[in-house]
């Protein structure tokens, strides 16, 4: 690969990705609908390759191109690879949903893999410019992601709510950065972070603080942490399940790493600052999230607030600042990424022709329906609910070991006892399922791949939580790698 | 010998068991007949133990048979002791219940549940050996539970009454209640002495008497007496003591034979065993001697009023026997441990007697057992009426009767016990009932010989019409149980009370031992009658009886003139001085209203209502609530993240 | 007096309060809206021109030409989805926009 | 991988898989299906086999030592510093028998008394049996944890599914009452984890630990025992999951999950935090006698069966944890350890006859489909058998000596009364009440003349229940009549657990 891309190496995955998305959207042009399929196919080659070449090039140790805008460490690696999976396990699911619903255009394939470079980007951002452009080109193609399905008006007035929000949010963002550009000259995280050092110590550093804030606001709107979490619910309801699995899923994946290059990597040494609001906002995003979520009747609202409670989590763990509360977040974002996309997935799958099974009460006596796929939305809903010893168990143990690391132990009671709350609204799912009549008994009409991707997606929640060593290893060993 | 007594204690159980168990296999005639034989083989292997350690100087067994558990150094086992007193206990728990086994072939002949029945009343026999042979605190809690639930099954064994079963309830709550004080006296032996074993015990029972207890904070106790109060309260409890009694009447509503089994001759004697056992124990504590005694005279006395009221032939008989049992308790509160145990030994005879008399007149009667619906039986069944006159002179103390000599000599005891130096008052409760005692025993025994087998026949034609005696394997029990009641105590008063018949097995500390005392007078028993016709309770009995005679056989009118002229007393008697009420409206009633109310304001309202679904409900309505914020309007959205940076900026300039 | 820094930073700031004051009062359509991200957009620009100039670093001149590339971008796809919302509502208004709430 | 050394593993894994396999095989739909049956000698042949290979547990095991045997001990998760690590002692290895013993009992029991899903009713039974197993054997902090939790979801689902009419509610409750109960013991694991660096149980029982930190370990602790055992006043889960789960369920709460929280007493409070433990000890024992009185004249006045049951199983765990916190208040040598072994016995003995009387239940529920004492009269008139059992166990259950239910009482009450003369006193009030509510029950179902033509239709035991009752009833007797080896395999063990609770880790800091 070197030989080809030179001093660009690093940056091959996202090179190759662009060159085969142009490729694919040309391919779409000249295939007519009903063989629309190809452009899955396609779609899912070129993540195949991405993928490939993310390994192949994987750099031994952390390199910075661009003139230091742009990095490619573990921590890049590991979310990339993530983030191309799970795009590629969304394109699978939502394949068979869009056929039976007439939405199998290019477009979702396409503005999907328009959206995992922006993240990619994002992933590998080590400068506030890049890593603005490259939430930018996810935000964008979200947006659009959102909307696409011309003739929703739900998705229509999600997209567009989603979309002045998320401008509002990125507007506070470039003016926070700014400020931190107008106080420290720099726009690159390491400058960043070698001007706070250098800098005097009775230096005013309110401009500082106030350009944190401003960026502070940003990364909490993409990760929907309250109270910048309005967009959420609606979106999540409004899109369709598929653009819903996206989006539940890889973006989280973005979201850590805009918050932990800004937050750690550039702003690292202002931490007694950032924490206190990083705190607040996780605090607030446990309640709110596991409180409203009981009172929810639609599951993918329902899921909503409960991915609002899981970010909660997943910043209580950076707000500790210590290398297990990184390595902790790691570890929860990416096996929250798994769940959510298996719950999201059998969403997708109960749905069919005309009918989004988006309501709770359509999961009911799904037990009955196929006793099998019920144990995977059953693996689903407790590994979310963190019962071992299902993954989503060790996530939340790691995050309160970090707490009690850090010394919080009070923080650490109102978690478990958040969790406590929330394991309600995902028991009900599972009453649903084993302890309700079905109301409609009629049969999936997912093709055999999807269902053995689902059914390992499911057993994966599972597996990984009856062996979370390796990957927990692995998350320590990254952020040990980085920070 | 070991084995002898092994096999003492198991034929009987594996008899009830294969009974029991294989009832409908082995048929009605091989029930009886395998019990039958079991029990008889106790029988005469207790008359060998006895024999043995009477006349042949066998000497005391006492030994583990097996361990039942070890904790912390406290050894729990199961084991024999074997003394004069045992042995004594044995011949008469076998004799008697062999006998009822006998007759209950011709009493239950025609009872759908005679296996079951056959099997119970083993079983029986096998709990009170191990109660009797026990030589631990463990073992014989174990008998005395055991008797316990024999006798609640065998109470409501006609399980389709509903007096039956509320009866059997009551009889084992009440003996519970017992119990509750039983098992505290056990764990307060074992705090002191740290072992179960009787030897252990006794032989420790004057560094117990040196200790204290503080049970109300402030005013220590001592531990004996604390110790020697709670294990009669068990004994109150199954020996039907006064107020723990109301059990006893009420379990007439078994079958008779077992009436005469476990509610007359040994079961309901336990508690008086059970505190001759421990003699060594409350020789040390005056107090609870003084309990001892106050509780036998009131029992002695008062109950023996009620049966002056009573119109159940079996009541009538129930009421003489808690008057009875006050009798052997107050000889045991004056130290006369050796006395009590004869008395329970002849009672056993002549209760049980008149119990199978009187089961005998039922039989003929077609369970009739009102008296006013009997009389002038006499006729009818010659040797049942014999049988019972024997038996009620026994009660009534005759002299010569075995009767006689056990409740004379008590009498006596009590007279001169050291409590006429000591304490007065009691001293004058315990003398006065025991003496009054003895007229109400002959007025009421006599009112009821002479209702059911003189005066004028008042039971209807039908009944008469097959009123005959009863057959041979009914009357052939009264028989045997006759001899012994009339005569026994002629042979046996001499060495059982005044000789050293007890021996070490019975403990009585020098400044008590009232019966020494009288010993120095005795010469032999035809002397003791002589001098017995010198004291008042003979001429009261006789006075009972014609009193008895005057009332029901000579002018049948005045009873009803009595009782409404002394209607008030009449109706406290009447009532049994309301003490039922009292447990059933006051006590029970209480205790259900408390688990009512605990149950629904305690754990309903409170704990579940407020505390659990509160809890819930609230955090249910938050989330109502909260999800009112997110009200879907864009500029709501938008203010809130305008809030939200004001909140952050506001902390951040704060801090 | 000299127009120094500061003088540029407070203009920008009202603009940017003004901006997010327009988004959250106006209630009536949506154009509104967009016009109100655009000015947003400006205001940081304001920004950081004038930063790069006190500053004299291109940096941010730099990002300020990426940020009107963006936004003419966003304009495109807020257009894009007011359009489709239209087509669908036959209303641009934002007071209509709350088919999902709760 | 040989059978006696990872004997345990076996234990746990054997149920779990053999659960898998049933749930494979399936039930075709029908209860009655080729297949179904196929299920069904599965089941059974996995939990009998289960027990046959726990009993290597007893013959293997060494009475005189209380160190940790058939230990096993693997990496699980480096990143945590917490193993696969098993080991049992005399205190959890009479549970695992029992477990072992209980559960083929309630696979016959539902044999087909079970009509809909029996494939995952009899799953999720031996899932669970395997999981109770490790939770009695696990000597790590997240292995017990994991192990601990996992549990409540099969009887989650077996409540949920093949419960009465407010099962949904009785779920849930179930479920979110004991869940709660224990995230706060995961936060005092972890908490620990922090101050030793592994999750080994060894390492926590050394660890030294300042008043402040023990008192609020042990509270956490606490929440997360009280529930399961559960003490008055987090009781109220109980009842009603009882009443509405299907009999194997109630019978599997009753005999083993109770149990989790007086081992969980044993296992961790009183070893990790002595001194916390004895500041509360006074509290303790107050809420036990609480237990003891309060719910003996709760379960006086209930109308349903299972309820009473229910009740008086709290009450009975009242003796078990009076038992345990008496320590303290005993001078030593004179009988500390004869109320811990009073109380672990008691454990034991509860499990049995709660267990039983709830399978007597079932069969009278199975013929007449109705909990209500009022449904019912004169029993006995047309199932002796069956009465004869239920009298036997009901007797167990009022403490009678000679069965099982009387041990334990007997050696706590004792004990007790060296404590105090009041403990004794309040204690010992069980005799009468549990005589009254047990035998009142007993008179109103089973005495009296036939009540109704539902009674009156009543046929007596099958074969299948008369077996399971019938070895139920030997159990109870055989430990009433000989506790001597029961006690003994304890005995090496509670003394070292006197010791640790009566040892100070103040010292230490």
């Amino acid at each position: 690969m070197a030989g080809i891309f030179g001093q660009f190496t690093p940056a091959a995955p996202e090179i190759l990705l662009l060159t085969l998305l142009c490729v694919v959207l040309v391919v779409d042009l000249f295939v007519e609908d009903e063989k629309r399929t190809v452009t899955f196919w396609a779609s899912l080659a070129s993540l195949a390759i991405v993928a490939w070449s993310l390994l192949a090039t994987a750099p031994d140790t952390r390199t910075i191109i661009f003139d230091g805008s742009y990095v490619s460490d573990a921590l890049s690696q590991v979310l990339k690879l993530m983030a191309v999976g799970v795009v590629a396990v969304g394109f699978l699911y939502a394949r068979d949903y869009l056929r039976q619903n007439e939405l199998m255009k290019g477009e979702y394939y396409l503005l999907g893999l328009f959206g995992l470079i922006g993240m990619m980007v994002m992933i590998s951002a080590n400068s506030l410019l890049t890593m603005y452009l490259g939430l930018e080109t996810l935000s964008l193609s979200l947006y659009a992601l959102v909307a696409f399905d011309r003739d929703s008006a739900t998705s229509a007035e999600s997209a567009m709510k989603y979309f002045v929000l998320g401008a509002i949010a990125s507007g506070c963002l470039l003016y926070g950065i700014s400020w931190i550009y107008g106080s420290l000259g720099t726009l690159q995280f390491d400058q960043i972070t070698a001007a706070l050092n250098a800098r005097p110590a009775n230096a005013n550093d309110l401009p500082l603080w106030f350009g944190m804030a401003f960026m502070i606001v940003g990364i909490a709107f993409k990760f929907g942490a309250v109270p910048f979490h309005m967009w959420l619910p609606d979106v999540y309801q409004g899109a369709r399940s598929p653009v819903t699995l996206y989006i539940a899923s890889a973006p989280k994946l973005a979201a850590l790493a805009l918050t932990l290059r800004i937050l750690v990597d550039g702003l690292g040494s202002l931490h007694e600052v950032w924490q206190g609001m990083i705190m607040v906002l996780a605090v607030l995003s446990l309640l709110v999230g596991n409180i409203v979520a009981i009172a929810q009747s639609n599951i993918k609202r329902m899921l909503g607030y409960s991915a609002i409670a899981h970010v909660g989590f997943i910043l209580i763990a950076v707000f500790t600042g210590s290398g297990e509360g990184f390595a902790a977040a790691l570890f929860y974002t990416l096996t929250y990424v798994v769940m959510a996309a298996a719950a999201f997935g059998m969403i997708i799958l109960l749905s069919r022709q005309g009918f989004e099974a988006e309501a709770l009460s359509d999961f009911k006596g799904l037990n009955a329906r196929s006793p099998w796929f019920a144990l995977i939305m059953m693996f689903c809903m407790f590994g979310m609910a963190g019962v071992p010893p299902w993954v989503g168990f060790f996530a939340k143990l790691n995050v309160i070991a970090a707490v009690l690391e850090a010394g919080f132990p009070a923080l650490a009671v109102l978690m478990v006892l958040a969790s406590v709350v929330g394991a309600y609204y995902y028991l009900r799912v599972v009453w649903y399922m084993y302890f309700d009549k079905a109301e409609d008994r009629s049969v999936f009409q997912a093709d055999v791949d999807t269902r053995v991707v689902l059914s390992l997606n499911g057993v994966a929640i599972l597996a990984l939580g009856i062996v979370p060593g390796w990957l927990m290893a692995l998350c320590v060993q990254v952020i040990a790698a980085v920070y | 010998m070991e084995n002898i007594h092994l096999t003492i204690v198991l034929a009987p159980l594996a008899a009830a068991i294969v009974a029991g168990l294989f009832g409908k296999q082995i048929g009605r005639a091989g029930a009886h007949w395998i019990t039958i034989v079991a029990v008889g083989l106790s029988f005469v292997l207790s008359l060998l133990v006895l024999k043995d350690i009477w006349f042949d100087g066998g000497e005391v067994y006492n030994y583990s048979v097996y361990t039942w558990a070890v904790s912390d150094g406290l050894r729990m086992e199961v084991g024999f002791l074997v003394d004069r007193l045992t042995a004594l206990m044995m011949v008469v728990v076998t004799f008697v219940s062999w006998m009822v086994h006998i007759y209950t072939i011709g009493y239950m002949h025609e009872d759908p549940g005679y296996q079951r029945f056959f099997s119970y009343i083993s079983l029986f026999t096998f709990s009170m050996l191990m109660l009797v042979m026990s030589n631990n605190f463990l073992q014989l809690f174990f008998g005395w539970e055991a008797v316990g639930l024999v006798s609640y099954l065998l109470i409501g064994f006609w399980f389709k009454r509903e007096t039956a079963i509320f009866a059997n309830l009551k009889a084992f709550l009440v003996n519970r209640v017992g119990d509750f004080g039983f098992i505290l006296g056990i764990a307060g032996v074992v705090m002191f002495t740290n072992s179960l074993d009787y030897a252990t015990v006794f032989a420790s029972g004057e560094a117990i008497a040196s200790q204290q207890i503080e049970v109300i904070g402030g005013n220590p106790w001592n531990a004996m007496t604390v110790i020697c109060i709670l294990l009669f309260i068990g004994a109150m409890g199954k020996s039907a003591q006064a107020p723990l009694h109301v059990w006893l009447p009420d379990s007439m509503e078994g079958p008779t034979p077992i009436s005469a089994l476990i509610h007359a001759a040994t079961m309901v004697t336990a508690g008086i065993f059970m505190v001759a056992r421990m003699s060594p124990l409350y020789e040390l504590s005056e107090t609870a001697l003084a309990v001892v005694l106050t509780i036998g005279a009131i029992t002695a006395f008062f109950m023996g009023l009620l049966g002056v009221v009573q119109n159940d032939i079996k009541r009538v008989v129930a009421y003489s026997t808690l008057s009875q049992l006050g009798y052997m308790t107050v000889a045991l509160g004056v130290s006369a441990y050796s006395a009590a145990i004869f008395h329970l030994m002849t009672h056993a005879f002549f209760k049980a007697l008149l119990f199978l008399a009187a089961g005998s007149v039922i039989v003929a009667m077609h369970h009739e057992q009102d008296i006013r619906k009997m009389g002038g039986i006499r006729r009818y069944m010659p040797i049942t009426y014999w049988t019972s006159l024997i038996g009620s002179l026994a009660l009534i103390g005759f002299p010569g009767s075995a009767g006689f000599f056990s409740k004379d000599a008590l009498i006596e005891a009590v007279k001169y016990s050291h409590w006429a130096e000591t304490d007065q008052l009691v001293y004058w409760i315990a003398y006065l009932s025991v003496l009054l005692g003895v007229f109400v025993t002959a007025l009421y025994s006599f009112r009821m010989f002479f209702l059911v087998f003189h005066g004028e026949e008042r039971m209807d034609a039908e009944a008469k019409s097959h009123l005959h005696e009863t057959p041979w394997v009914v009357t052939g029990p009264l028989i045997l149980l006759a001899i012994p009641s009339a005569i026994i105590g002629w042979f046996t008063i001499g060495p059982v009370l005044f000789g050293d018949f007890f021996g070490d097995s019975i403990q009585v500390s020098a400044a008590h031992d009232v019966l020494a005392r009288l010993g120095e007078t005795f010469t032999g028993s035809a002397g003791f009658i002589v001098h017995a016709l010198q004291g008042p309770a003979v001429y009261l009995a006789f006075a009972g009886a014609i009193t008895a005679w005057y009332l029901y056989l000579k002018r049948p009118e005045l009873p009803g003139v009595l009782r409404d002229k002394l209607s008030g007393l009449y109706e406290l008697l009447d009532r049994k001085y309301y003490f039922d009420d009292l447990y059933i409206n006051g006590f029970a009633a209480w205790g259900r209203r408390i688990g009512r109310l605990l149950w629904s304001k305690g754990d309903e309202f409170l704990i579940d209502g407020l505390l659990v679904n509160g809890t819930a409900n609230t955090v249910g309505r938050l989330a109502g609530v909260l999800r009112r914020v997110q009200t879907g309007y864009l500029y709501h959205y938008a203010f809130a993240m305008f809030i939200g940076i004001t909140l952050i900026l506001a902390w951040l300039l704060w801090s | 007096m000299m127009i120094g820094l500061q003088h540029y930073l407070t203009l920008s700031a009202v603009l940017f309060a003004l901006s997010i004051a327009g988004i959250f009062i106006n209630r009536r359509n949506l154009i509104l809206l967009l016009m109100c991200i655009e000015l947003m957009l400006l205001a940081v620009n304001f920004n950081f021109i004038a930063f790069s100039r006190y500053l004299g670093d291109e940096t941010g001149q730099v990002f300020v030409f990426f940020i009107l590339t963006v936004a003419a971008a966003e304009a495109a796809i807020g257009l894009a989805i007011l359009v489709v919302l239209f087509r669908n509502r036959r209303s641009i208004n934002v007071a209509e926009l709350d088919s999902m709430k709760g | 991988m040989s059978l006696t050394e990872n004997l345990l593993s076996v234990l746990i894994w054997l149920p779990i898989f053999g659960g898998a396999a049933v749930l494979f095989i399936g039930d075709g739909g029908d209860a009655a299906s080729g297949r179904a049956r196929q299920m069904r000698w599965v089941a059974l042949a996995t939990s009998l086999l289960t027990f046959l290979l726990s009993l290597n547990l007893y013959t293997g095991f060494d009475t005189a030592t209380a160190a940790m045997q058939f230990v096993e001990r693997f990496d699980w998760i480096d990143a945590l510093d917490a193993d696969y690590y098993l080991g049992i002692d005399g205190i959890s290895a009479p549970l695992i028998l029992l477990t072992t013993f209980i559960t083929p009992l309630v696979v016959i029991a539902g044999w087909d008394a079970i009509k809909s899903r029996p494939a995952q009713y009899f799953a999720a039974f031996l899932i669970l049996e395997g999981l109770m197993n490790g939770v009695f054997s696990a000597l790590d902090g997240v292995l017990f944890y994991v192990l601990w939790e996992a549990m409540l979801v099969p009887m989650f689902l077996i409540i949920g599914v093949w419960g009465g009419e407010r099962r949904i509610y009785a779920t849930i409750k179930f479920f979110l009452y004991t869940f709660l109960g224990s995230v706060l013991m995961l936060v005092a694991f972890i908490y620990l984890y922090t101050k030793t660096g592994t999750y080994d149980f060894f390492s926590f029982m050394d660890v030294p630990l300042s008043m402040l930190e023990q008192q609020l370990i042990f509270i956490a602790f606490l929440v997360a025992f009280a529930v399961k055992v559960p003490m008055w006043p987090v009781h109220t889960w109980l009842p009603d999951a009882h009443v509405e789960a299907p009999t194997g369920g109630s019978v599997i709460l009753a005999a083993i999950m109770l149990k989790m929280g007086g081992y969980g007493f044993v296992r961790l409070s009183l070893p990790m935090v002595p001194d916390g433990s004895e500041y509360f000890a006074g509290m303790m024992i107050a809420l036990s006698l609480v237990a003891v009185v309060y719910i003996g004249f709760v379960a006086l006045m209930q109308k349903d069966m299972k309820k009473l049951i229910a009740y008086s199983s709290i009450a009975h765990m009242g003796f078990v944890t009076l038992g345990f916190f008496l320590v303290w208040s005993i001078a030593r040598g004179s009988g500390a350890e004869l109320g811990m072994t009073g109380g672990m016995v008691q454990m034991i003995s509860h499990g049995l006859v709660s267990g039983a009387l709830f399978l007597c239940v079932g069969v009278l529920y199975d013929r007449v489909h109705s909990r209500q004492i009022a449904d019912y009269g004169g029993v006995a008139n047309t199932m002796p058998i069956f009465v004869f059992f239920l009298l036997l166990f009901a007797m167990a259950n009022a403490g009678l000596p000679g069965t099982s239910g009387f041990v334990g009482e007997f050696m706590v009450i004792i004990a007790s009364f060296k404590a105090n003369f009041w403990y004794a006193f309040l204690a010992a009030t069980t005799l009468v009440l549990g005589a009254a509510y047990t035998l009142w029950m007993v008179k109103r179902v089973v005495y009296g003349d036939v009540a109704n033509d539902k009674v009156a239709a009543l046929s007596d035991l099958g074969r299948r229940e008369f077996f399971v009752l019938g070895v139920l009833a030997l159990a109870v007797l055989l430990v009433g009549l000989w506790p001597a080896p029961l006690v003994e395999m304890m005995s090496a063990t509670v003394a070292q657990l006197v010791e640790q609770a009566a040892s100070t880790k103040l010292s230490g800091l």
